[in-house]
């Protein structure tokens, strides 16, 4: 019988996936993919718990979660279209003129 | 009469704010004119001031914050009465001396807005009144230090402004500790420092909170070794910066001592006695070896305050009225005779710009009035009898004498040695053959310094031999403070030795 | 089967989501203006939405009603209403930093002003509530708008600063869900205060995990009120947008982030759980000291303005620690003041914008450029010292007074050590506040033209700065009104 | 009589001011003439009251408090009694015969009225010192005189040696000062007054340590004015004074001061015999060694120096044993004859233009014969030889000393006359007899103005004759002080008294002697005594190498490497430490957003593992 | 039985596919396994008896987000491989891995001690879309309209930042002198 910490574990090892993929990504394009990775691991653990308590809140929860990755792409890719006509470039790198 | 206190202590504020609409030119006279009428505020102050009440007087109390027991809360007794008039008298002598042209406004602006901050000092009664113009002091003085010092001013204000600024902060967090006890043992919040002389604090607690305290007072003093800023400070800033800082502000240090440290924390204050006093002894010491050591006239000056100021703590931490005393007497006489030094270094730097003594040699025969005076407030510095700086120096080391003689006996030496780094520094620049061209056309005072080194010569042999005025009402209020110091005392042995001190008799 | 449902518009307690209401209809009909006409102007936008502001915030102050609204969802207490005002009159001051000589490309669109009122919006959204989700939309919303306001200033290296910013509140708003989650997995619950209830009710739940939970949400919130080491974005954000939002970021969504930590948070931390006040030691700590160091070398005053609120976001946390009900007061009164005085100083920094960076290849407002500032602008230069030495906390200026209560209040609570801390942290701070001021006074000008450093000044923004400098300099004389109305919200909502 | 009281007191002072106020002219005459006045209405005004003083009546005024603190109250009193009335008389004569000589001896001089400025105010303080009802006032006084001694020795200021000296004088006095503090505090805190008569009245009642204590402190101070061993080398290097102020202030009153101390305060002295023992021994030792250095010396002043170290050491010696109106007495006429030598080198030096080696006189006695006459008559005096005054008082200090059974410092007493009459007369006879060596150097030697010589003749009256006041001051002062019984038989008196002058007349004749015949020989200075002698027992060598020396050195390395290598870098050291680490923290923001995105996962990652880790403690 | 082995073949297909997502050079690689990802994680949904949210899940990410990706990928021209310059490749690993560690660690224990009473339990009979409806439009009828508002605030940005008015900048039009006088 596949348990609530399944679902749980199979979450956090999404999670840390994402992690690793925000860590390590420099194209910023595919650095916004690893940020939905994260959302789309906690929504998993979401919806299981609140099967799991019998409780819809996870459910509603995950929803807003999939609006607000949503909302978020399209500010995101907004910023970097504007980054990319400025420099020419996504690579993360290339965002190194503030530091110290 | 009934709002003389903030009177005296706001008007300097008031007209350094009307002072910037006062044109360059005239800013001088302006600046003066508020510096004489604030010192006469202060004598109406002194008239008004009942030699008879040994405790606070003029007192102007209400709430300021009242959710968290802070208030206005002003007053004066003989300790800080003088002090007061000491630091008004200053400020206008420094005035009448100043010589600066460059920003001349910002300058006297600076001057006044720092005259509010320390007789501020001197008259708070509510101790988060006391930090804030404690704090606020070291504004002004950063920018005259900073604005019109010689070459390294900046390192110096800065370290001048950081250092004492750190060590108050912890002073800070003891007093909100005191400020929380006070809450805890009364259940009503207060921050004045009368609600707290009754209030009786079990050791321990007092041993802390006397540290928190310690480090303030003993940077600005400045005591051995947290003294290292005050040779830059004094090095670089200008003349009227040195003499405020000399004359008054180093002061606070040692009053807040005597206001603070001793009757809040007496078992403490008793506990650390010895160990404040070899502090003090190595103090006057080194300090008058190190001066002696010096090539730059100024800074003998300088490290001669640290010297003195350890007779003062000596004095203070001798626990008996003639100790205390003296040691606030000296707190006037210090400030009056190392001002008027560094007015005279400022003289001789404004004609020659340097400060080295290998560069003169012989001055007193060009400059004859300037090298009778200098020696005038030389003796009041070595502690000559009938001037003023005898008294408080005598009243001090005798006053620790009753604790351990062997202490003063070495701290005494500081006469000895003070005496050694003046004549030298005298002998060195006034004395021998004057073979430096340049010194041989240097002109004698003018108007502008005699008008500010006379009052100040006047001062030193007034007082030197009619102390009584002034000391009277200090006596009684020490001694008032050294009663309620008795009433505070939880242990036995500190209990005896404050008995000791404060008796006749009794054998080695 | 589903029942009919039906709710007496009385439950719902309309009311309380009034204030917001009226900037979302504000916001929206700013859009629609901008899209019937075309002839709006900065002037126009800006008092449109600044009347908008005030008529929320009289309608936040003007609130008596119940606390509870729209199905418990909305929970506007004491703190959410002080934490509005604080909002709402920040905003307003800032938002009339728009009125500047110069002209920038964000305040000529309208879309910035709608924005900026959603954003506002969002904010309160995040004040007003204790279910997690309700939190998250609102500071998505809030930060979403903000991310596109950093980016409307139209410069490089606004593009970096948003983008940089958008990128890691993406990876907070992952750990703030994830906290969610495991707060979620634990108790069943999304809401704080049910969170806590359920927590105590249950003896053997794992604390391990609700250590977890914690740690991502100080991850999350930590983010937007910038403690070590979720602090990064900071000073590059502040430095790649301009002065005017860069004081505003100081302010506004660190308040919403200090309401949203102080509920959970202090929650939490009354469950005696040893591990996370510890933890909270650690970063209340870290946060102040690294702030103030990192701050000591900084070579642009906005740059080190950024350090030194991550330090002031490190000596406020302490609030949260402490958690007693004097040092949430001390928090609200601390920001208060702290925003006055950051309100001075940005505007002043924005007054002396010049549109070419004249002094330096990267920074619009390096030291050297206030060089001798006290002799070419003595006005401007002793205001600007006014708010270095109030951040400094050197009494009687306003911050000084936060910092005592605070101090106090951990005093109060036996925090000594941590008193201590916060002290000479403050000592450590001085140094670098001083540094602007000894540039200013304490050395000679570079050049004499005057103009260069008021380019960007109008009589709004003098006014705006006459506000801020009178609110620094006579703080004391009202701070007894501003406590006991403080102090007096706090305890009611039981913080 | 207070009026004389005070006219005495303040003539000196008022004359001190009005000269000083035309300190920084040029010469006035008149400023001389009127100190010289005020001083003699003051001499005069002394003398009333040295009439007015009897056995019943002294004269005790207040004139006002000065210090009042805690239990201690200070007056500004003073008191006419037998002893100060005798300092008093003392003092004001031979300042103003001093003060009249100066107006002939400083006619060249440019701070002519700044001389006479000073020398008023040292009278002044001179008499607060005897004249005061306690014991600070006598420390006021005790500092003022040092004041207008280091003013005074330092009046050449151009003089890099006169105020080198200047300085070593005040120095030197105030390491004393300091033991002397220490006397005076441990009296305040016994008894809780400084007034004579309390003190003396309430000493009885203290434990005998303390009062060992309090006399030894009171010597400490006591050997520095009167420059006792090992303060002794102030004294001669303060001969770079003008010659007046060495007679008035090094010879006659200034140094006197430790004595009078010991006999003001013979209550204390006569309850701890060992300290007046060990005092008595000090001085006897000075005055020896002190004699012993005199006799080679090749230096005018300096011999008289010595001379006058020599004769303190004879009062100490008196006034250790007990024998207190012996001392006084003794302190009395030795400032007379003292005096009148000093002034009469004052002549000799005017004449040589201010040289002083002796063996560049010589043969003076035809060109300057009263001052011969003079300083004959005071070398006479000196030595102890009947009738004139020095026989008298010198005389009976040997027989205390023996009387005492001292016999050990009767001998060095006894060896000591024989070296004064020696040195005394060599003096006399390199400078005034002999070969005119003068001649040869150039220079033209010539008397000193005739009212100079006139204003010496009371001097040398007094040397003369003062020795036979002896039974009348006895009999005035025993009504203060405690009587000397003598307890030797008459004839062991006479026995001593032929002993002693004998060897006083063989000092002389021996000087005489052999200076009649160019002295010794060039032989006699290779020798290793004579080094050690003329080097002044190398002890001036040895201060500036023990003491001066390091002194420097020590306090630039406290300078140098302690306070601005250690303290002070400490200081900057911490304030460094943060600055680089805002440096090191500085690098977390290394602007990649990257390593921004990892800071915060890592910030979660180690939370978290810190959770793991230290479950133990939730 | 079926729930079993569906969990575990959905686990290991997801976590490869969102592996490929943070590994994968190619953009192309990279969006397409994301998009497979979101669909299965839409099955655990179905699994999970979360019908509305499983559909949503498809229709906005694989419908709404990978389609912006994709455009998005046209514009920046990265179909072709990515080059990235990863530093300290090293600690990536460990920090990631040890987040994975400890979370795993955490939620592999037993968290819960014992089972809560549903807040908002599904009702008996009501289908999970209807349940959602119904908590949406009453409870979080708020949130649900501060959403919109949201949405409304990223459609704003999302056309103001690509608008050409972003490529003006009016600061550096100004004329310095002209405004001088102004002041």
């Amino acid at each position: 019988m596949i348990g609530l910490a399944h679902y749980l574990v199979l979450s956090g090892i999404l999670f840390s996936i994402g992690l690793f993929g925000v860590m390590k990504r420099k194209n910023l394009l595919m650095l916004f993919f690893s940020t939905e990775i994260l959302l789309n691991a906690v929504n998993i653990g979401f919806v299981a718990v609140g099967r799991f308590y019998g409780d819809m809140s996870g459910q509603i929860f995950a929803f807003f979660i999939i609006a607000v990755a949503a909302s978020e792409v399209a500010v995101g890719l907004g910023l970097i279209v504007l980054w990319y006509k400025r420099t020419g470039s996504i690579d993360l790198d290339s965002l190194q003129m503030m530091k110290g | 009469m009934d709002y003389i206190l903030s009177l005296v202590v706001f008007f300097p504020i008031v007209a350094g704010s009307f002072a910037f609409l006062v044109d360059a030119k005239s800013v001088r006279v302006f600046g003066i004119a508020v510096a004489i009428i604030e010192f006469f505020l202060s004598i109406v102050l002194w008239l008004g001031f009942d030699y008879g009440i040994d405790g606070m007087q003029m007192v102007e109390h209400f709430s300021l914050i009242s959710q968290f027991g802070m208030s206005y809360y002003l007053a004066v007794d003989g300790i800080s009465l003088f002090l007061v008039i000491l630091s008004t008298f200053m400020t206008m002598v420094a005035l009448f001396a100043l010589s600066i042209e460059k920003d001349i406004k910002n300058l006297i602006i600076a001057v006044l807005f720092l005259e509010t901050t320390m007789v501020g000092v001197f008259l708070s009664l509510d101790i988060i009144l006391f930090y804030l113009f404690w704090e606020a002091s070291l504004v002004p003085m950063l920018y005259i230090i900073g604005a019109w010092g010689s070459e390294r001013r900046i390192y110096a204000a800065i370290k001048f402004f950081l250092y004492t600024f750190a060590g108050s902060v912890l002073m800070l967090v003891g007093i909100l500790y005191m400020g929380h006890l006070y809450y805890e043992t009364t259940g009503i919040w207060s921050f004045a420092i009368t609600d707290w002389y009754q209030m009786v604090l079990p050791f321990n607690l007092q041993l802390w909170l006397f540290g928190a305290f310690f480090l303030a007072f003993a940077i600005k003093v400045p005591m051995f070794p947290f003294h290292t800023w005050l040779p830059y400070a004094h090095g670089q800033a200008p003349t009227i910066g040195s003499v405020l800082l000399a004359a008054v502000m180093l002061k606070m240090g040692t009053y807040g001592f005597v206001r603070f440290s001793l009757p809040l924390f007496p078992d403490a204050s008793i506990y650390f006695m010895i160990p404040i006093a070899i502090i003090a002894t190595v103090m006057v010491i080194y300090a008058a070896m190190v001066a002696y050591a010096q090539e730059d006239m100024k800074q003998v000056i300088a490290y001669s305050s640290i010297s003195h100021m350890g007779v003062i703590i000596l004095g203070t931490f001798a626990m008996n009225t003639e100790g205390i005393s003296g040691s606030i007497f000296m707190m006037i006489s210090h400030g009056i005779v190392s001002g008027a030094l560094f007015m005279l270094v400022g003289v001789i730097y404004e004609r020659r710009h340097t400060k080295m003594m290998r560069e003169f040699g012989g001055l007193a025969s060009v400059m004859p009035s300037f090298a009778t005076i200098y020696a005038i407030m030389l003796m009041g510095s070595v502690g000559l009898p009938l001037t003023i700086g005898f008294i408080g120096e005598f009243l001090s080391l005798m006053g620790f004498y009753r604790i351990d003689w062997i202490i003063t006996m070495i701290a005494g030496t500081g006469i000895i040695l003070g005496a050694v780094y003046m004549l030298s520094l005298y002998k060195r620049s006034f004395f021998g053959p004057l073979v430096n061209d340049e010194n041989k056309k240097l002109k004698d005072l003018n108007f502008k310094e005699y008008s500010a080194l006379i009052p100040l010569v006047f001062l030193v042999i007034l007082l030197g031999i009619y102390p009584k005025p002034v000391l009277d009402p200090i006596s009684s209020s020490v001694k008032n403070m050294i009663r309620i110091m008795d009433k505070k005392v939880i242990n036995k042995e500190s209990k005896e030795i404050l008995y000791k001190a404060n008796s006749i008799g009794g054998g080695r | 089967m589903l029942e009919p449902i039906s709710i007496s518009l009385q439950a719902l307690n309309l009311p309380s989501l009034l204030p917001v209401g009226i900037l979302i209809v504000g916001a929206i009909f700013i859009i629609v203006l901008d899209l019937v006409t075309k002839s709006g102007s900065k002037s126009f936008y800006t008092m449109l939405s600044i009347l908008f502001i005030l008529l929320d915030l009289g309608v936040v102050i003007g609130y008596y009603g119940e606390a509870r609204g729209m199905f418990d969802l909305v929970l506007v207490d004491g703190i959410a209403k002080i934490s509005q005002i604080i909002v709402l009159v920040t905003s307003a001051f800032f938002l009339l930093l728009a009125m500047s000589q110069r002209r920038f490309q964000e305040f000529s669109m309208a879309e910035f002003y709608a924005l900026f009122l959603f954003m506002i919006a969002g904010f309160q959204f995040m004040t007003i509530s204790d279910n997690l989700i309700l939190i998250f939309v609102g500071l998505e919303t809030a930060s979403l708008s903000l991310y596109t306001m950093i980016a409307m200033h139209n410069r490089k290296k606004a593009f970096e600063a948003a983008i940089k910013y958008f990128t890691m509140g993406a990876l907070a708003a992952g750990f703030y869900t994830m906290g969610s989650l495991l707060f979620y997995a634990l108790t069943g619950s999304i809401e704080i205060h049910e969170i806590a209830n359920r927590v105590i009710l249950n003896d053997n739940l794992s604390v391990v995990a609700l250590i977890a939970a914690t740690i991502f949400m100080i991850g999350a919130l930590g983010f937007k009120i910038s403690i070590v080491p979720f602090h990064t974005w900071t000073p590059d954000i502040y430095e790649g947008s301009s002065a005017a939002l860069a004081g505003y970021m100081s302010i506004v969504p660190k308040i919403a982030g200090f309401v949203v930590a102080m509920r959970l948070f202090e929650a939490l931390l009354n469950l005696n759980v040893l591990w996370i006040e510890n933890m909270f030691y650690i970063l209340v700590i870290a946060t102040m000291t690294v702030g103030n160091i990192t701050a000591l070398v900084q070579e642009d005053v906005k740059r080190m303005l950024a350090y030194s609120s991550i330090a002031h976001a490190g000596f406020v946390l302490s609030a949260i620690l402490i958690g007693t009900s004097e040092a949430n007061s001390g928090l609200f009164l601390y920001w208060i003041l702290f925003m006055f005085t950051n309100l001075g100083a940005f505007t002043v920094l924005w007054m002396t914008r010049h549109k070419k960076n004249l002094w330096d290849e990267r920074y619009q407002h390096p030291f050297v450029k206030f060089k001798g500032l006290a002799k070419i602008n003595p006005f401007m230069a002793t205001m600007m010292a006014f708010f270095m030495f109030s951040l400094a906390g050197v009494p009687p200026l306003s911050v000084f007074w936060g910092k005592l209560y605070l101090i106090s209040a951990a005093v109060n609570a036996g925090f000594i050590y941590l008193a201590i801390f916060m002290a000479l942290n403050s000592a450590i701070a001085v140094y670098y506040y001083m540094k602007l001021v000894i540039f200013m006074f304490l050395m000679e000008p570079a050049s004499e033209e005057k103009a260069i450093f008021t380019t960007n000044a109008t009589p709004v923004l003098k006014v705006v700065l006459a506000v801020a400098v009178a609110f620094t300099i006579f703080a004391s004389l009202f701070i007894d009104k501003i406590l006991a109305f403080i102090i007096y919200h706090v305890t009611m909502s039981g913080f | 009589m207070e009026k004389y009281l005070y006219i005495t007191l303040f003539a000196p002072l008022v004359g001190s001011l009005i000269a000083a106020f035309f300190a920084a002219k040029p010469k006035e005459l008149y400023t001389g003439i009127l100190t010289s006045a005020l001083v003699g209405i003051s001499f005069l005004s002394s003398i009333v009251l040295l009439n007015y003083v009897d056995a019943d009546t002294i004269l005790h005024v207040k004139m006002m408090d000065w210090i009042s603190v805690g239990n201690l109250s200070i007056p500004f009193g003073f008191v006419v009694d037998q002893v100060s009335i005798i300092m008093m008389v003392t003092v004001t004569f031979v300042s103003t015969i001093v003060h009249i000589y100066s107006i002939g001896y400083m006619e060249h001089d440019k701070s002519f009225n700044r001389f006479f400025s000073y020398l008023s105010a040292f009278v002044f303080s001179m008499l607060i010192l005897v004249m005061s009802d306690n014991f600070i006032g006598l420390f006021i006084g005790w500092e003022g005189v040092g004041l207008c001694s280091w003013m005074l020795i330092g009046f050449w200021y151009h003089k890099q040696s006169a105020s080198w000296a200047a300085n070593e004088a005040f120095i030197m006095n105030r390491i004393a000062d300091l033991g002397m503090l220490m006397g005076l505090f441990l009296i305040y805190w016994e008894i809780g007054s400084f007034q004579y008569d309390i003190v003396f009245a309430n000493i009885l009642n203290l434990n005998i340590n303390t009062v060992t204590w309090i006399g030894s402190f009171l010597f400490i101070g006591a050997m520095g004015k009167s420059a006792q061993f090992p303060f002794h080398t102030w004294l001669a290097d303060a001969m770079e004074g003008p010659t007046p102020v060495s007679a008035l202030i090094h010879a006659a009153t200034m140094v006197t001061a430790g004595v009078y101390l010991i006999i003001r305060a013979s209550d204390i002295y006569f309850l701890i015999p060992d300290v007046g023992y060990v005092i008595a021994s000090l001085g006897a030792f000075v005055a020896v060694f002190a004699a012993s250095m005199a006799l080679v010396n090749r230096d005018l002043k300096r011999i008289i120096a010595y001379s006058t170290l020599s004769q303190l050491g004879y009062m100490f010696v008196a006034a250790g044993l007990g024998a207190y109106w012996i001392a006084l007495f003794h302190l009395m006429t030795h400032a007379f004859f003292k005096s009148l030598l000093f002034l009469g080198a004052g002549n000799v030096m005017h004449a040589m233009n201010d040289e002083l080696d002796i063996k560049k006189m010589g043969g003076l006695y035809q060109s300057m014969r009263a001052t011969a006459i003079l300083m004959t008559i005071a070398s006479i005096a000196l030595a102890g030889i009947y009738p004139f005054a020095g026989f008298f008082s010198k005389d009976k200090i040997l027989e205390v000393a023996f009387n005492h059974e001292a016999y050990l410092l009767w001998f060095a007493l006894f060896i000591g006359a024989g070296m004064t009459a020696f040195y005394s007369f060599r003096l006399v006879m390199m400078v005034f007899f002999g070969e005119q060596v003068h001649k040869r150097l150039g220079f033209h030697p010539h008397e000193a103005r005739p009212f100079v010589i006139y204003a010496l003749t009371p001097l040398a009256l007094l040397s003369i004759v003062a020795g036979f006041l002896e039974y009348s001051f006895h009999a005035f002062v025993i009504d203060l002080l405690r009587d000397y019984k003598f307890t030797l038989d008459h004839s062991v008196g006479w026995m001593l008294i032929v002993a002693t002058t004998a060897i006083a007349l063989s000092g002389i004749a021996f000087a005489v002697y052999k200076y009649k015949r160019g002295g010794f020989g060039a032989g006699v200075e290779s020798l290793g005594i004579y080094k050690l002698l003329v080097n002044q027992y190398y002890i001036p060598q040895f201060y500036n190498n023990a003491i001066l020396k390091p002194f420097a050195a020590i306090s630039t390395f406290f300078w140098k490497q302690i306070d601005l290598k250690i303290v002070d870098a400490t200081v900057d050291l911490i304030g460094k430490m943060f600055y680089n680490a805002g440096g090191k923290t500085r690098q977390i923001q290394s602007g990649n957003l990257s390593s921004m995105l990892r800071w915060m996962v890592a910030g979660i990652a180690v939370m978290l593992v810190l959770a793991i880790i230290l479950r133990p403690m939730v | 039985m079926y729930e079993v082995i569906a969990f575990y073949t959905f686990s290991l297909l997801t976590i490869a596919l969102f592996g490929v997502v943070v590994i994968s050079k190619n953009a192309l690689y990279s969006m397409s396994a994301l998009a497979g990802g979101m669909i299965f994680i839409a099955g655990f949904f179905f699994m999970l008896e979360a019908e509305f949210l499983g559909v949503v899940q498809i229709i906005v990410y694989t419908g709404a987000v990978m389609a912006l990706y994709a455009f998005g990928m046209m514009f920046f021209d990265t179909t072709k491989e990515v080059r990235e310059r990863v530093h300290a490749q090293k600690v990536i690993y460990t920090l990631a891995i040890l987040v994975a560690v400890c979370v795993v660690f955490i939620v592999s224990g037993p968290i819960v001690g014992q089972k809560m009473q549903a807040l908002y339990p599904s009702i008996e009979g009501v289908g999970n879309i209807q349940m959602v409806g119904l908590l949406l439009f009453t409870k979080y009828l708020v949130v649900f309209e501060l959403a919109a508002i949201m949405l409304l605030v990223a459609m704003i940005s999302g056309i103001l930042l690509v608008s050409d008015r972003m490529n003006l900048d009016l600061t550096l039009k100004d004329e310095d002198d002209k405004e001088r006088e102004m002041i």
